[in-house]
């Protein structure tokens, strides 16, 4: 049965599916009994403190127990912030991400981290981190960025029933944001098949996270001055749709790529990286990356704005690739 | 406190009026939609670093975390440069790159606060490591909560302290909770200047809402430091009287705390129990005091009126300030 | 050691003889090429994990670091896929994928010994997380060293074990040095174990030559754990008696500990600690000690044997084994 | 006065000139004073204790404490290892790279780290990282990938004096190697200058750190197959010399970027993806990417050498550029 639901309440969902579901689940993270971040609400009552867990500001302590447990039959959700992920950056990635293979295949850890990212707002640089292109670099997770509802549910869900680590990007700009979401098994989004919000035939703009409502917004406009684009959300970064992207540039020959990150690096470096080695001979313009300016984020609201991608940015770049 | 200069004590109440009054301005002017972004009221633990930094020079650093707005006016930061950092402008302290978590004043030594907890406790313990190489005196304090003690660079950075014998005074403000969570459900001891011990450094426990008690424990703290006698663990007793931080309006007030725990800690209000002080030993009269309270209103206000002038930064700034020595934008 | 049984007596000797053959054979292929990388003998500390490990059932976890050969043979991991994965061979515990500072064996409860120090004592933390959600009565133990002590993730798992009261051990194996640092040097208080104190945590320090006492102090620890009264924190007193790592030979013996000291160790072998209690209390005899060391030495030979046979995986195998649930490679 | 020194001995070299002529440089690390890694062979010596600092096992702790000396007028050296990075990632991401920033300039952090990256060598998961792509997603950080002594020496002099955090990743697969190094002043490499070792008009090869070598026996590999093949090693690859590959490219049409990190997101990736947008009308073949397979870095010597690129890799890429 699908509903109506904002962003952060399809998370809540999801948790609230997956743990009734399976026992092993568990939940746990800083003043999430109170959700103080709006997807932990109702847990507590609904399944006792020990599979929802308050914990001390210990992220790498926390963190790493969560894969420990992992490894020992739990499957373990834990709630952060992305900014807070540098603290325990030594359990991701030296643990979380190469046991598994370390081990020669003995370890599972079925874990979830689930990482809002919480830029835009005036959070300033040491609150506003989009740091999943870094995690991308490193093997060893599986990288979702859900841009809807449906997707921040259907995502998470499948995470938490997949057997490898993966950090669910949960994108801040979109909490608030409202759409469909399904109910139980048929809510389950799979990984690796990203979605086609809009399709079109001169442009491909691949849009990440928060970069999805500002395409489709540019693609709109764009419309009216007759360029037909095509928006792809790639959903998961690890696995990367790559097929679509590489099928959409087939037709449109054109590509921008538009993610809230970094751009030194950053997945749209990634994804131009793949092209212009894969589908070279499909492309008839320049790959257009429209990323965040390589500067960290300012406070003050008016120099922030600056620093993301925006829909003007994404058709000035849909345009340049039109020109010659 | 026979040996607590007048001077001191009339500072101290100065400084934490001007604390109060600016954290009851910033509270409405938040909540009027004047600026955006978290912030976290100090209201209720005035006491706590007015106290401490009374006992520092200009030439000793702090450093500090998220309940930001405290430490750097304790420490005689400028009310004005810290009104328009947290109004965006660009006669904030950061020309409005850093906002209310990242106030910061090298000229007297105002290492900054910090947006991620016990991030500036590693930090501090490095100024601290640059008077024992040098030889100088200054001494270094970090500001941090409960919640933070936590964290493993406090561990790390205790152990290294002692170890060499660093002038730095680790301050940590217990004023109950992180967030929602009381310390005694994320702290496993039951007072954190016990911890001191596992380094075998002094570990002090101070009434936090008692100034000149704080003071005082860290004017030894600090003596010690200048000495070379190493680092000084000090737990200062204290309660947030307003929510974790404005814009969490999700979390109501009785779901993790009664509001008889909040009317007994507001008993002791830390500004109450210095006046009483001041006035019961005839150092000052409480129209003084009150005389304090008024001028530092007006002292706020002005900082409003300042920031609300001061003009955002230009597009073209956003770039300035990343480097030291510039290299072009990628 | 009234109440130590016979079968667990001559298990420990059998295991210390094990790991001491294994490591003794270990540096000489080592040495001689028969493969590469970093090893870090464990000669000298065998009393530590074998006494403790003896506390322990298959169904209990461990977890350890890089100097990782003698806690998983401690557990009964087998001798013959240990050699192999540090020959980096398919039989190996880890396909030849790990190494020897990554062997494992999930099948018994050995969760894995890591090369960065420090990092396994969260995750022994969460499997000792595991058992109290579940309320199940295993226990985990992790084993770190006086260096790792001082890493910040030893402060926030003591701290969450002993808040939630997990069942782990957490087991600190103080050999007197981290490389060449000394642990008086690096770590700020005397006793490592003191430092239980600051997560009111019970802290027990053991001489670590003593397979006995270790048995017997982990006896308690995991006695404790079961019956859910949470964490203990035991430092073993012991002594490497190689250096740091193969293949570290900068660091000549002399630099950094004495001649006079090493011999002092020495002279408390832990095997013959052992061995003479053993043979005092008329529980074995020399001989059948002897015999004991001659059967574990042909058992590590065999094991080379095994290794130097074992093919070398192909290389179609580089993917497999990086994912539960399998995705393209990008 | 030019002399022939190994990679590691070059280091050492820039550290002993710098402690000598500036008397706020100190360095700190893990077991420096008996030189474990090599490079700080004598200066316990020459300089003391209060400036050779041996360190506890507290990467967070010490690299917190570096940035703190560096704010207060001290010019911190701090040793490590790539994969200790991990455990010290809050510190050099929320402080070292943010802070100059977030404090609108009042912050100057003059702090050098020296990672050395421990590859090729059975080192195994935990010890084999190459990192840097993840550092140039974070803005804030110089980075410095030496390929020979003369630029292990002189990029390192130049971070020294340098006011901004800077990371020299050492690449321990050249840590034998020799070559003429210069002395004093004549001996800093500026940053931001890409070097060409070797030029060519058919292909343009940037390659990086260790990669450098391998791209040079390639290309004269290929020499006798009549290709010329232009090496260009970027040095810094924040600040990027993008204008030496853009030119290259202008001049051959084609691209291969050789990177022993892992490929995605990689430092390959940035290049490819500057040049597919700023080079595209140059290109006359798609951009290959030779970078270290998607996978942790395995134990076993078979496996090992499989997974980073190879001159073997690089003539194969150079070869398919030339085909179409
Ligand atoms: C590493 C990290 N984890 C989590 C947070 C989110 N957070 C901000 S303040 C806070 C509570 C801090 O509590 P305490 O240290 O006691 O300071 P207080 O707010 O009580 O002054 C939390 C969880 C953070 N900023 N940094
Ligand atoms: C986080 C981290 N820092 C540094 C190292 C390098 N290193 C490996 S073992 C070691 C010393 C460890 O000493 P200790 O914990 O006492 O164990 P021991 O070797 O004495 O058994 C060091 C510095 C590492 N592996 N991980
Ligand atoms: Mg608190
Ligand atoms: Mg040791």
């Amino acid at each position: 049965m699908a509903s109506n639901a904002i962003y952060v309440e399809a998370i809540n969902q999801a948790i609230i599916e997956e743990m009734a579901r399976d026992q092993s689940v568990f939940i746990m993270g800083e003043d999430i009994r109170r959700s103080v971040y709006g997807a932990t609400a109702g847990l507590l009552d609904q399944f006792g403190e020990k599979r929802v867990l308050d914990t001390p500001l210990s992220e790498n302590g926390f963190f790493g127990a969560a894969i420990g447990a992992s490894l020992v039959g739990m499957r373990p959700i834990v709630e952060t912030l992305t900014s807070f992920m540098w603290v325990a950056m030594d359990q991701l990635v030296s643990q979380a991400a190469k046991m598994r293979y370390m081990f020669g295949g003995q370890a599972t850890l079925p874990v979830v981290y689930r990482a809002t990212m919480f830029y835009g707002g005036g959070s300033a640089a040491h609150h506003s981190d989009r740091s999943y292109p870094m995690f991308m670099n490193m093997p060893g997770f599986k990288i979702l960025v859900p841009a809807t509802p449906r997707d921040a549910k259907g995502l998470l869900k499948t995470a938490i029933r997949d057997n490898d680590p993966c950090i669910v990007f949960e994108d801040g700009t979109l909490g608030g944001s409202s759409g469909e979401v399904e109910e139980g098994e048929a809510a389950l989004v799979p990984f690796g098949v990203a979605d086609v919000p809009r399709s079109g035939t001169d442009v491909t703009v691949v849009a990440i996270a928060g970069a999805v409502p500002m395409a489709l917004r540019s693609a709109e406009e764009l419309e009216d001055e007759g360029v037909s684009v095509e928006v792809i959300d790639p959903r998961t970064l690890v696995p990367l749709d790559k097929d679509a992207i590489l099928e959409s540039v087939a037709k449109t020959g054109r590509l921008v790529v538009a993610d809230p990150a970094h751009k030194v690096c950053s997945a749209a470096s990634e994804v131009a990286s793949i092209v212009s080695q894969e589908g070279f001979w499909d492309l008839q313009a320049p790959i257009m990356k429209v990323a965040a300016e390589q500067v960290h984020i300012p406070y003050t609201p008016v120099l922030e704005r600056l620093v993301y991608p925006s829909s003007e940015k994404i058709s000035d770049a849909v345009r340049a690739t039109l020109e010659d | 406190m026979e040996n607590v200069s007048k001077e001191i004590l009339v500072q101290m109440l100065e400084r934490m009026w001007l604390i109060r009054h600016f954290e009851v301005r910033v509270m409405e002017v938040h909540s009027a939609g004047e600026f955006t972004g978290a912030a976290h009221p100090y209201i209720g633990e005035e006491a706590v670093a007015v106290g401490a930094c009374a006992a520092l020079k200009d030439t000793d650093y702090i450093a500090g975390n998220h309940r930001s707005h405290g430490h750097p006016l304790a420490k005689g930061g400028s009310v004005k440069r810290a009104m328009a950092e947290l109004y965006g402008r660009v006669d904030g302290y950061c020309k409005g790159k850093g906002g209310s978590m990242h106030l910061a004043d090298f000229s007297i030594g105002i290492l900054g606060e910090s947006g991620i907890v016990a991030s500036s406790v590693p930090v501090a313990t490095g100024a601290a490591l640059a008077a024992k190489i040098r030889g100088e005196d200054f001494v270094s304090m970090v500001f941090f909560g409960d919640g933070a003690s936590n964290q493993g660079a406090c561990h790390e950075s205790m152990n290294l302290a002692a170890l060499w014998q660093l002038p730095v005074i680790f301050l940590c403000e217990n004023n109950q909770f992180a967030v929602t969570t009381s310390y005694h459900d994320s702290v496993s001891v039951e007072h954190i200047s016990d911890r001191a011990a596992a380094y075998d450094m002094p570990g002090v426990l101070v009434d936090g809402q008692d100034a000149i008690a704080m003071y005082e424990a860290t004017r030894e703290a600090v003596a010690r430091g200048r000495a070379g006698e190493g680092p000084t663990l000090i737990e200062a007793l204290t309660y947030r009287y307003e929510e974790h931080s404005l814009g969490l309006g999700r979390v109501r007030r009785g779901e993790y705390r009664t509001q008889d725990q909040i009317d007994e800690w507001r008993e002791r209000d830390p500004i109450d129990v210095l006046e009483r002080t001041l006035t019961s030993q005839g150092i000052l009269t409480q129209e003084e005091c009150d005389a304090i309270s008024k001028a530092k209103e007006a002292e706020v206000e002005e900082a409003v009126e300042f920031a609300r002038n001061s003009p955002y930064p230009e597009p073209e700034e956003l770039f300035d300030d990343m480097w030291a020595d510039p290299i072009p934008a990628p």
